[in-house]
């Protein structure tokens, strides 16, 4: 079976340049690519363009990488938790696309399956479908919606083989998986990476084939955004 | 008596049928979840990836993979389910949802609803919002009936940016339950000791109030 | 939570008429809708049009509404295994729409997520592409296909719970869960059906959102059409 | 000496590279799983969901529920994954699959390829193969040269139905290797003993002979 492993993180990024579109999974901080944001930050790569349905917080996620200047536009369908984000963009520095969530998904998973583009309702009659086709199917309305075009896509798993296939856990999951095989290389890292074999065929998430390179990430903080609990009774 | 932010999910509770899958959005939505009706069975999606969605985990079991669409950490009942986030928009395009509820800043006689962004201001994102608008076949807004400054939230038309056009059905505020038809707003129900002036002193759209309006039931 | 358990076939067919759109899924006699087939031939249910990769054998599967002559038009992308198909269509009696096969798993997989249509580039230039809207994006030429309308889905799952999330084993899967969802109601039988709560949130292939009824099937036959083995050394 | 099925099949592995994943037709291209070059790894990708194909299983484990996209009960090999059709379609239309290689019935000189129905006598569908050739980047065919008739299958226009347009690169057939280019075939191999004017006989589309050609080593 063909190996998809690289040694670490340095050996996954390799061919990451600036100005390149990145794709980055997780929702909020949850399954984001810790180790590829941690490694495009000590690289300073810059001016890149990051489609991330968040860009993090201050101190965390990808927003090491604003705080450092390095991205110079974002797709996004929500930033609301990230202070200075804010500021870059509503003083210019950062330019931003604000996309729908279903149509981020659905940009990323057209990209993985070879759609050009979309029909969807969302956004008709807003300023999100303002300069786009839209079009009449059956008495209702629809925006035409193009699939992303990205050089690396960096998600995270909770398993990994080397084959590449992919099993995430809980709501880690989210935009992980759409963004496998969306981008001309697709980087995964794993909590645990087992051998080919190791994994349930019947079971996997996301088949190897949408992979390039996986490796196990070194550690993961996970922070939480929003500690809501039920007090102990 | 203008309604209390929990005592206006508790009026939208009473929206819920058996055997509904519902979204709720973030604010005053989220509250509704604590008010099911008796002997009907309905279920949350949470629209990051989550079917089944629980109460609050017990304080030392939360888990940072598993949260809502509001970033908050939640559990997953029996018989729920996690997936992606193209199946998550998939089951709400596709009309698998029976009912959204969520917040606004503004809403218009013919069902448009802004919610996301105040030019210059507030730039935090649609989120699903829009996905969410355009698909629901019943949406309810949750909101209070004025803002801050005390204008009207109910419009003529929307000043914002929209979230949607011509997709609220039913509106419930701290003063009264609205429906839109036919370009207006019909006053439904009033809220406990709040008379129709004070509803129609607060509307700024096209009121219209068909008979006696009765006060809800809570 | 939700239940969606039916007390057998019978009930799972109830509002099934004539001259309805049916999916069912399988492919070729794998993970077919074994106990809904059978109920379907039972009740006589006639004129229908039939969406199914493929038509059965002469005397299994969809073969068995086809000999009965249930089925006004089947919509399928292979039916070479099967010869009274081949006589009826060439008479001119059976009604035959020939669809790329992946055109057609997109096709259910569009009614499922609220897409109204797609392009895809499989046919573009063939007789499958004749009068269809054809257009170019980024140099290469694509076919708009609709998205399926069927009144009810027939799908065949391994295990099931009683929310309606389904579990598939094996090449079963196939065309089963992108026709879940795909018409106004989906019936899901499976071997095994257990209660809410057995099975893995993590590990659902499809979430009970997209299936109405669900029943533990009778007995399954599991018919193999190609039994190729490699001889015990 | 014309080549047999498994010879032609053989040539074809050589075209295999290390780390493709490849798609298998049925008839002579299944064969070619058997001639897999030293040194490399592939992986064969059976459309009707199945990635990491395995040989046929050994007498008495077959499983009805698992087959190829022939309908022959195979095994998974360690690494493998199992998925559904709209997903397998995925790989083949985002051209995540590196070759395909399948039968013909024609094939023209610009790249057509014919092989899914001839009007009137065989409709047995095209299955997978318009979304593979429409897709493919890399498509080899593998066929016989002529048909039982004893006419050539490698035409200046297809006269059958196309299945594709434009598509092939490279076909191997019982007497040779050829490549189309700028809209002809371009003869690139021999079968051992078989001379250019054979090729050239059994050919009826334009045949460019660039030269000395060598025979193919097996």
């Amino acid at each position: 079976m063909i190996n998809k492993t690289v040694k670490n993180v340095t050996e996954a990024l390799v061919g990451v340049t600036d100005n390149m579109t990145l794709m980055l999974g997780g929702f909020g901080l949850c399954g984001i690519p810790e180790n590829a944001i941690k490694e495009l930050v000590k690289r300073k790569v810059s001016n890149v363009t990051c489609i991330s349905n968040n860009a993090g917080v201050d101190d965390f996620g990808l927003g090491l990488l604003l705080q450092n200047k390095q991205i110079k536009k974002m797709i996004s369908s929500y930033v609301g938790e990230n202070d200075e984000f804010e500021r870059q963009m509503l003083s210019g520095e950062l330019e931003v696309e604000l996309t729908p969530q279903g149509t981020l998904a659905e940009k990323c998973r057209a990209s993985q399956a070879g759609f050009p583009a979309f029909y969807t309702p969302a956004g008709f009659g807003t300023e999100v479908a303002e300069g786009k086709e839209t079009r009449e199917f059956d008495g209702k309305m629809y925006v035409l919606e193009p699939a992303f075009k990205s050089d690396f896509s960096f998600v995270k798993a909770w398993k990994g083989d080397t084959s590449g296939n992919l099993i995430f856990k809980g709501t880690a999951r989210n935009f992980n998986p759409c963004m496998c095989g969306a981008s001309t290389i697709t980087v995964a890292e794993v909590e645990e990476l087992v051998p080919a074999g190791a994994l349930d065929p019947n079971q996997i998430h996301i088949p190897g084939i949408f992979v390039q390179r996986i490796f196990q990430g070194e550690k993961y903080e996970k922070r939480i955004e929003q500690r809501t609990v039920t007090p102990k009774s | 008596m203008a309604l209390t932010k929990n005592q206006i999910a508790q009026r939208i509770a009473q929206e819920l049928r058996d055997k509904w899958y519902v979204n709720l959005g973030i604010g005053i939505p989220t509250l509704v979840a604590n008010y099911i009706p008796e002997g009907i069975e309905v279920e949350f999606q949470s629209e990051n990836g989550l079917l089944g969605m629980g109460p609050f985990p017990i304080e030392g079991t939360e888990d940072a993979d598993l949260i809502n669409a509001g970033k908050q950490t939640v559990t997953v009942l029996d018989g729920g389910s996690i997936f992606d986030s193209a199946t998550s928009f998939a089951m709400i395009r596709g009309q698998h949802v029976q009912l959204t509820v969520l917040g606004a800043m503004e809403v218009a006689q013919n069902g448009d609803i802004a919610n996301w962004k105040i030019p210059g201001k507030m730039v935090k994102g649609m989120g699903g919002a829009m996905d969410l608008v355009a698909s629901a076949e019943n949406i309810i807004v949750a909101m209070m009936h004025t803002n801050k400054r005390g204008e009207s939230k109910l419009l003529k038309e929307c000043s914002l940016p929209l979230t949607g056009v011509g997709c609220v059905t039913k509106i419930v505020t701290n003063l009264a339950v609205l429906e839109i038809k036919n370009n207006v707003f019909h006053l439904l129900e009033r809220a406990p000791g709040v008379t129709v002036e004070e509803i129609k002193k607060a509307t700024e759209g096209t009121l219209v109030i068909d008979g006696q309006i009765p006060e809800m039931r809570l």
